[in-house]
């Protein structure tokens, strides 16, 4: 870290240090927990009666309407809308900036309410054979089709922290989760995945796969 | 020595497997229960009773167990009451006889049995109550110590625990004959399954009789249908699992066993505890056999006869070498006839019912219309006696009064089961868990025909319930077996005590005498008696006792009724319950952005709910944590310091009704605040009471950043969606919290502004005429870094509050502490912050505690009397503005050099300590480095018209009674010059 | 339990936080003359009903909004869930 | 008859023939001086107290089925006296007093088991909010001792002192708390109140109340009609069910508290337990059960059973502060019908009806307040006056605003 001068542009941590994990085994293959800091996130409310302006608005700009609440639209790999509440959601775009809310207000002016949450969360994704197993364990949410499609987006809880989770495919999916209390989520995650890996002494997992 | 291997049974070509059993060596095989294992080697005495520590043998051959209960394994590992009928064998298993002093061949306490008559039912409610002491002292430490069954270890449970959740369309409980069944049905035509078995070998009574399934022997066609039923991807086969609850809306609980058959878990969790999810269910749970109560019927040897079945088909282990049947039904039939198909010698088989053998016994007494009336043998039984007076040798009696099914989950949401005369059992009553099907046995289809096609036709309506059509198939073929049974119950006349709950001690006599007492109804018998309360909860007692007591009241069985089924289904461990949720992982814990930075920086954290907050900063050359508190409050107050207060709940409010909201939870009002501006906000319940304190910040006309406590930003978050959504939904006004999204320190002394200037980009004005006492302004700091800076004071000094980008938090730590490097800058933690929050007279926590008033607070002219606000109303009831209000007022020992305890209460110089003289009480005290004393914040009657006054703050607990001045809570400025300079 | 959201589908009431009789949606006028008795009737007396009951739910660890569910107190059985938003204001 | 252990021995030798049923079975009269709406152990101690104390013996205890078949018959037993507010303290104090000298007053031995009650703190600030209510305690005439850590090292050596999340730093500990043999507590009164002449009748559920020119005069049952001159309700868990057949509205929310009991272990814990940083308390009978419990569901219930979920939490709680409880094994889970009140303190007063009487609203504390309540109950419809130490229990207080908020949780039931 630069800390030279006071003058020194600051330096930014990530919840986690960008940790990445793999877990090999010769029967499940590789299971991939990692962590995601290229993202800006941005709050969008929806003012009274102003679903279909912003909607417009968004989808001429970015690409992406308004989704309903549980529902992501996306435009390609950069630019995503989660549903999270009837009249929020969040904008996710791997185009970061400096001042995320300044540059999309750029576009939306007074047709929406912005809140930056770029830093309010760690984001973790986890992929593999494994995944859908070890998010058995912790996930109250049958992420299973058809209730849990690759549009889907759910904000529940896992081991007493809020989690917001999306399927990018069928074995691999994205997690958000409160920035304070990213070791513990960490932690809920990885022992998952321990707890779900075969073991080789025990015969009551091999089924199980 | 009775029992012995007669085959290999299932068990054909099965590696030995050593296990110890009360410290000796014993060999059983792969496959077998311990209960088996022990059979084999001949041990029929495997434990003692509850309460007159009576000799005990193997009962049952499952979960219903109620006497084979024994301590698994060693040291923290142990596992008291363990049935041995369910224990797996594995390589080096360590298992102890429970609950008796002395060897289990000769327990000393058996002298209980002697006293049995005095030892009745209740007796303990007639005496021991002279002299009045004597309780604690004596009886009850006596009567704990022989009550009780195992023994805990007293340590940590060394092994982890998992859970999970599971979705399915069709749950189907049991993987007997009807499950089965069901499964092949279902899965065939695609439906997404979850079968669980409790069995560690599923196929239930199939792996445990003679009969043959589609033309093979039935065990074989269970085997197979699991097989097939393995390969389907959407069918999930929960081997070891018990579902042991039925809750709301189709929700399960099953417990899975992931380790317990092996010698150790290998860092694997023990069990998993389910939450099962379904639409639909087939509870296929079987039934269980009950026995007859005759004289002496506890003996060791005496077994149910589908028990001896099981021990013979499944394990191939006779328990004796003479086994005599005593039965009402035609099921305990098979039991002789597949004896004697293995070898065994069978003495003879006693039938209730009069008539013809439903069966050819070869070599066997054929006894019908008779009774047993009375048994023989000490540690074991070797001969029964009829009422004909004939005596007839037997090591093992096999036992069957008929089967009652397995209703438990039906009855789990309050259904209550209806009495079928016909087979004289109790099944599923017409309310059971919505989406539940009853199949087979569990259903009171007892026979082996009608589990197969009930289950098929179950699968049938469930696979049409889900829109699904099933691929041609049929029920599995079996030959038709007859149940017949004629309901009988209790051997009259016996002179010898006739057992109904065998564990804990409960006899024919015991439920005559709570009748005779007045305990008639079935919760006050069970109440009284204990029938039923042991760790089988009855499962094989309950159904004879209601019939002995419908019996004495000359009531059928269905008048008398049942006592209410809950769960759990059998025992789960408390730590399955609470899988990781243990130690440091009970909760989650929060970290700020700065928290490595304090851990380098010699911070010593504390628990603030889920989060960590640094309490002092040591630093070298301090010993003790008050140098390290006085230290920072007073370069604080002298220079400056800085304080991580990002816990502090940060909600963000904007929308065209934004003002208009904040006027309707605040008590007052914000509508008038300035953009730049920030102002104190105080919250109360609509009960009037306050909930909430806070600085809110407006940035923009419709955009404000409120302040909560640490402690109450969830609750004011959901208060304040209430609000918005059900109060006034009319309103235009969106929340979004930001408690994790912004760093946020408070930089606080006569240098903070020169300190905070070094910092700050141009070209922002944070002079004291451009930027005075509670402005706010969104800037940026260090060439850039968005920043939100709040000129407000907790400490009472010149101070400000700065918040950056989570992600810069730890670098802007940094960056402070560079810049303050000329002003000798260091960073406080909550401590100090108490202590000059209290010097300045704020309240807080200990304060804000739920029952107080704005006006206790002395803040009652913030409660605006020109708008509506959450809480004014009730506020002004009467008995919350007395004419002699408490007051929150500052205290200080008369003595200078005397401390003050929290919690203390007040009273009037030589008044007595007690309720009537007590005036209020001492909410936070703190030594003041600024006043060089001891000083406190509290509550006392009418306390701002005492000031100068001198009360005693009694501390009864700590018996310190202090002499303390009441004083201005505001210690230090209080006319806030210092932060206004 | 299980709570059929009306946006959201099935969810386990664990995710819920619960508050009470829906009655509290109706605040009385604080400008009425029989303000106080009003507000202390509504904050403090209940039907207390055994059977149907509507009561407010806050969907805490979800969308976060709040809802009114029609739940029968002896069975447990939930036969309507809406948004607590749309019944208050129908109600105003 | 008169119990003792030579009646024990007497009867032993000679079969157990002599031993009279506890409580009679009469035939209702047609008119009787006091009516007692529940016969469960408030409602039961109410009509001993009646009898033995103001002498008024033409009293009736309706119980719509087997008596004790309430929350006396379904609770985790526990007895205290370590209140805070003074409306509360002295009430409880009595009541601690009450259960000291109980089995000798109505010669039944319902085990009361003086072993004492430690409640964890973890924090300054609850360590100090301990400290205001054991001083509010000791002002009260009650006990109350101060820990910190090493006295409940001391006390309960067994607990997670080193690997806790929430470090124990110490306890209020009430010496004279413990447990009682909750249905003995039922028999036993019935036994007391039974023998100085009052009717109690089981399977007779009140239909309605008899009210002339605005007097309750009487009630109808499902065994007829029944006069009094006064009718007292004590159904705690149906209080708004009943008190509607009148016509009222209460300050109370019925919900489901669960309760917990392992499988029979041999003695373990000293007394009760509970624990500050989670839902979780717990003692030990003296049969070896486990008997545990924490926070309601929280949703209004009549239904006599709970979900998941509060499990769960429970044992997590339970874990937390005692991992060596991790082997024992969960028995039997039950859950009984609270009547939450508004502040999480009891009613007993007047209604506005003359010649009605209510007492309930007792949260999940009632157990323990049983022989107070049937004491100052019996007080207030013997005088007309409330019992001194009961004056704040008042049905109007959230009107006066005198509210009895022990948690500061404010008028939220389930938060109580």
């Amino acid at each position: 870290m630069d800390n030279s001068t006071p003058q020194a542009e600051l330096h930014s941590v990530s919840p986690l240090g960008g940790v990445e994990q793999v877990f090999s085994n010769e029967r499940s293959g590789d299971t991939v927990l990692k962590e995601i800091n290229a993202l800006d996130i941005v709050s969008i409310a929806t003012p009274r009666g102003g679903q279909s302006a912003l909607s417009n608005l968004l989808e001429q700009q970015l690409g992406v309407a308004l989704p309903p609440v549980g529902q992501v639209n996306r435009a390609g790999s950069t630019v995503a809308l989660l549903g999270l509440q009837s009249d929020q959601c969040f904008l996710v775009t791997t185009e970061q900036t400096r001042n995320p809310v300044q540059r999309l207000k750029l576009i939306t002016g007074d047709t929406a309410y912005l809140s930056d949450q770029s830093d309010s969360w760690v984001v973790l994704e986890i992929s593999g054979d494994l995944s859908h197993r070890a998010l058995e364990r912790i996930c109250p949410i049958d992420l299973s089709e058809p209730a849990f499609t690759l549009t889907s987006v759910a904000r529940t809880s896992m081991e007493h922290l809020s989690v917001i989770i999306e399927k990018l495919s069928e074995s691999r999916f994205r997690l958000y989760s409160p920035r304070s209390s990213a070791n513990s989520f960490l932690h809920a995650v990885t022992v998952s995945i321990n707890n779900v890996m075969p073991n080789f002494l025990s015969s009551d997992i091999p089924e199980e796969l | 020595m009775s029992g012995y291997r007669v085959n290999q049974g299932l068990l054909a070509d099965s590696p030995a497997v050593p296990f110890v059993f009360n410290n000796r060596p014993f060999s059983g095989v792969q496959g077998d229960t311990l209960a088996s294992a022990l059979l084999a080697n001949g041990q029929t005495l495997v434990g003692r009773s509850f309460k007159y520590h009576r000799p005990r043998g193997i009962f049952s051959a499952g979960p219903e167990e109620p006497n084979a209960l024994v301590e698994l394994r060693t040291g923290a590992f142990k596992e008291p009451n363990t049935r041995a009928t369910v224990v797996e064998l594995f390589n080096g298993l360590t298992a102890k006889s429970q609950n008796h002093r002395g060897p289990l061949s000769f327990d000393v306490m058996a002298i209980n049995d002697r006293l049995s008559p005095i030892l009745s039912a209740g007796f303990y409610y007639k005496t021991f109550m002279w002299p009045k002491a004597f309780w604690e002292k004596l009886y009850e430490p006596v009567i704990r110590a022989a009550a009780g069954l195992g023994s805990l270890s007293g340590e940590e449970d060394p092994d982890s625990y998992d859970k999970g959740f599971l979705h399915t369309d069709l749950l189907i409980i049991g993987a007997g004959a009807a499950g089965l069944s069901a499964a092949l049905t279902a899965g065939r035509a695609g439906q997404r399954i979850i079968i669980a078995d409790e069995d560690f070998l599923p196929g239930g009574r199939l792996n445990l009789e003679s009969f043959l399934v589609d033309d093979m022997p039935a065990a074989q066609w269970a085997a197979h249908s699991i097989a097939e039923l393995r390969t389907m991807p959407h069918v999930r086969f929960l081997p070891r699992t018990t579902v042991y609850g039925a809750y709301d809306h189709g929700v399960y609980g099953a417990l899975e066993r992931c380790t317990d058959h092996l010698a150790s878990s290998d860092g694997k969790p023990r069990q998993i505890l389910w939450r099962i999810y379904t639409q639909q269910t087939l509870l296929c749970a079987g039934a269980t056999e009950r026995s007859i109560a005759f004289g002496d019927n506890d003996r060791p040897g005496i077994m149910l006869a589908g028990a001896v079945r099981a021990y013979l088909n499944r394990y191939g282990v006779a328990p004796g070498k003479q086994v005599a049947v005593f039965t009402n039904n035609d099921d305990g039939w098979r039991t002789a006839a597949d004896l004697i198909n293995a070898g065994v010698t069978v003495t003879a088989v006693i039938d209730t019912r009069s008539g013809e053998a439903p069966l050819p016994i070869a070599n066997a007494r054929i006894c019908m219309g008779s009774e047993v009336i009375a048994t023989q043998g000490r540690l074991g039984i070797h001969s029964v006696t009829l009422r004909n007076g004939q005596t007839i040798h037997c090591d093992c009696l096999a036992v069957s009064g008929g089967w009652s099914p397995n209703v438990h989950l039906t009855c789990h949401q309050r259904g209550r089961p209806v009495w079928r005369d016909d087979i004289a059992a109790f099944v599923p009553g017409q309310t059971i868990p919505t989406g539940m099907r009853v199949v087979g046995a569990a259903n009171g289809s007892l026979s082996l025909t009608q589990a197969l096609h009930e289950g098929h036709d179950a699968a049938l309506q469930a696979l049409q319930a889900s829109g699904l059509t099933a691929s041609a198939n049929t029920a599995p073929k079996a030959t038709a077996e007859s149940t017949d049974l004629s309901a009988f119950w209790h051997v009259a006349g016996c002179r010898g005590r006739s057992w109904v709950d065998q564990q804990n001690d409960v006899t024919t006599k015991d439920i005559a005498l709570s009748y005779q007492e007045g305990f008639r109804s079935v919760e006050h018998l069970k109440r009284y008696t204990t029938l039923g309360m042991a760790t089988d909860q009855g499962k094989t007692s309950n159904v004879l006792g209601l019939a002995v007591l419908a019996k004495l009241s000359g009531k059928s069985i269905e008048q008398t009724g049942t006592t209410i089924f809950r769960p759990p289904y059998t025992p789960v461990p408390i730590a399955a319950f609470a899988g990781r949720a243990r130690g440091k992982h009970f909760r989650p814990v929060r970290h700020t952005p700065s928290y490595q930075w304090a851990n380098q920086n010699g911070a010593d954290f504390v628990e603030v709910g889920m989060w960590m907050r640094a309490q002092w900063y040591t630093q070298q050359g301090e010993s003790h944590w008050r140098q390290s508190v006085d230290r920072e409050v007073r370069q604080t107050r002298e220079s400056v310091g800085i304080c991580d207060v990002t816990t502090l709940g940060k909600i963000d409010i904007q929308g065209a009704d934004a003002s208009e909201f904040l006027d309707k939870v605040y008590a007052n009002t914000f509508s008038t605040l300035a953009v730049g501006k920030v102002r104190y906000g105080l919250m109360l319940r609509e009960d009037g009471f306050v909930m909430d304190d806070g600085t809110t910040a407006r940035f923009s006309d419709t955009h404000f950043v409120m302040t909560t406590t640490t402690a109450n930003a969830v609750s004011v978050f959901r208060h304040l969606e209430f609000c918005r959504q059900c109060l006034w939904p009319e309103l235009d006004v969106h929340l979004i919290s930001a408690t994790e999204q912004w760093a946020q320190y408070a930089v606080a002394g006569p240098n903070a502004r020169r300190l905070l200037e070094t910092v700050v980009d141009a070209p922002f004005d944070i002079s004291n005429e451009g930027f005075a006492f509670m402005a706010c302004a969104e800037l940026s700091v260090c060439n850039g870094t968005p920043a939100r800076l709040f000129r407000i004071s907790f400490s009472g000094e010149l101070a400000y509050e700065i918040a950056v980008p989570a992600r810069y938090g730890h670098a802007l730590m940094d960056a402070l502490m560079q810049a303050g490097q000329p002003y000798n800058v260091m960073p406080y933690g909550t401590e100090a912050l108490g202590v000059m929050r209290i010097e300045k007279g704020h309240a807080a926590g200990n304060e804000l505690n739920g029952q107080t008033t704005a006006a206790n607070l002395g803040l009652g002219r913030m409660v605006s009397a020109k708008k509506d606000c959450i809480g004014n109303v009730l506020s002004k009831r009467p008995a919350m503005n007395p004419d002699n209000p408490i007051e929150l007022v500052g205290f200080v020992p008369l003595d200078a050099n005397a401390s003050l305890n929290a919690g203390a209460h007040f009273i009037r110089p030589n008044g007595e300590p007690n309720l009537a003289s007590d005036e209020g009480w001492m909410t936070s005290v703190a030594w003041s480095p600024s006043l060089n004393g001891s000083i406190g914040l509290g509550f006392i009657q009418n306390g701002s018209q005492r000031l100068g006054e001198t009360v005693i703050a009694a501390d009864l607990l700590r018996s310190k009674h202090t002499e303390v001045k009441i004083v201005s809570p505001h210690f230090v400025d209080p006319d806030g010059e210092r932060l206004r300079g | 339990m299980i709570i059929h959201h009306p946006l959201l589908g099935p969810r386990d009431a664990a995710e819920f936080v619960y508050l009470g009789d829906a009655s509290l949606l109706n605040r009385p006028d604080p400008a009425a003359p029989s303000a106080a008795e009003d507000f202390y009737t509504y904050l403090h007396l209940r039907d207390n009903t055994a059977g149907e009951h509507r009561e407010l739910w806050y969907h805490e660890q979800g969308d976060r909004s709040w809802l009114v569910l029609t739940r029968n107190t002896l069975t447990h059985e939930i036969t309507r869930v809406e948004l607590a938003r749309d019944v208050a204001g129908q109600a105003s | 008859m008169r119990y003792s252990a030579l009646q024990v021995l007497k009867e032993g030798l000679t079969g157990n023939k002599g031993w009279r049923p506890v409580w009679r079975e009469p035939e209702p009269k047609k008119q009787y001086d006091v009516i007692i709406v529940g016969g469960g152990g408030h409602g039961l101690a109410t009509a001993h107290y009646l009898a033995k104390e103001h002498g008024i013996t033409n009293v009736a205890v309706l119980e719509k089925g087997w008596i004790g078949s309430g929350n006396i018959g379904r609770n985790t037993t526990i007895i205290r006296s370590n209140y805070l507010l003074p409306g509360n303290e002295p009430f409880y104090e009595l009541s601690m007093k009450l259960w000291e000298g109980l089995e000798q007053d109505f010669n039944y031995n319902a085990m009361v088991s003086q072993r004492g009650i430690v409640n964890l703190y973890h924090s300054d600030a609850q360590r100090d909010a301990y400290a205001r209510r054991g001083n509010s305690m000791l002002l009260a005439g009650a006990d109350s001792v101060l820990l910190d850590e090493q006295g409940v090292r001391k006390l309960c050596p067994f607990l997670d002192y080193d690997n806790a999340r929430f470090p124990i730093k110490g306890g209020l500990w009430q010496p004279r708390a413990g447990t009682v043999r909750h249905d003995a507590v039922a028999w036993g009164y019935a036994r007391g109140a039974d023998s100085r002449g009052v009717d109690i009748l089981q399977n007779c559920e009140v239909t309605g109340f008899t009210l002339e020119n605005g007097r309750c005069v009487g009630v109808d049952t499902t065994r007829g009609k029944i006069g009094a001159r006064k009718v007292a309700v004590c159904v705690a868990g149906s209080s708004s069910r009943v008190m509607a057949m009148a016509g009222m509205r209460l300050p109370i929310e019925s919900h489901v508290l669960q309760a917990f009991v392992s499988e029979g272990l041999k003695p373990t814990l000293p007394g009760v337990i509970t624990f500050g940083a989670g839902h979780f308390y717990i003692s030990q009978s003296d049969k070896g059960g486990l008997v545990f419990g924490g926070d309601i569901d929280g949703y209004n219930s009549y239904a006599q059973r709970g979900n998941l979920p509060v499990v769960e939490d429970v044992c997590e709680g339970g874990m937390a502060v005692m991992p060596m409880i991790g082997r024992a094994r969960l028995l039997r889970m039950w859950g009984g019908i609270m009547d939450m009140s508004m502040d999480g303190s009891p009613y007993i007063d007047k209604t506005s009806i003359p010649g009605l009487y209510f007492n309930g609203g007792w949260c999940y504390g009632g157990f323990k307040a049983t022989p107070a309540s049937g004491w100052c109950y019996a007080h207030l419809i013997a005088t007309d006056r409330p019992h001194d130490t009961a004056t704040a229990y008042r049905l109007d207080r959230f009107r006066s605003g005198a509210v009895l908020d022990e948690r500061g949780a404010g008028a939220q039931p389930n938060l109580h």
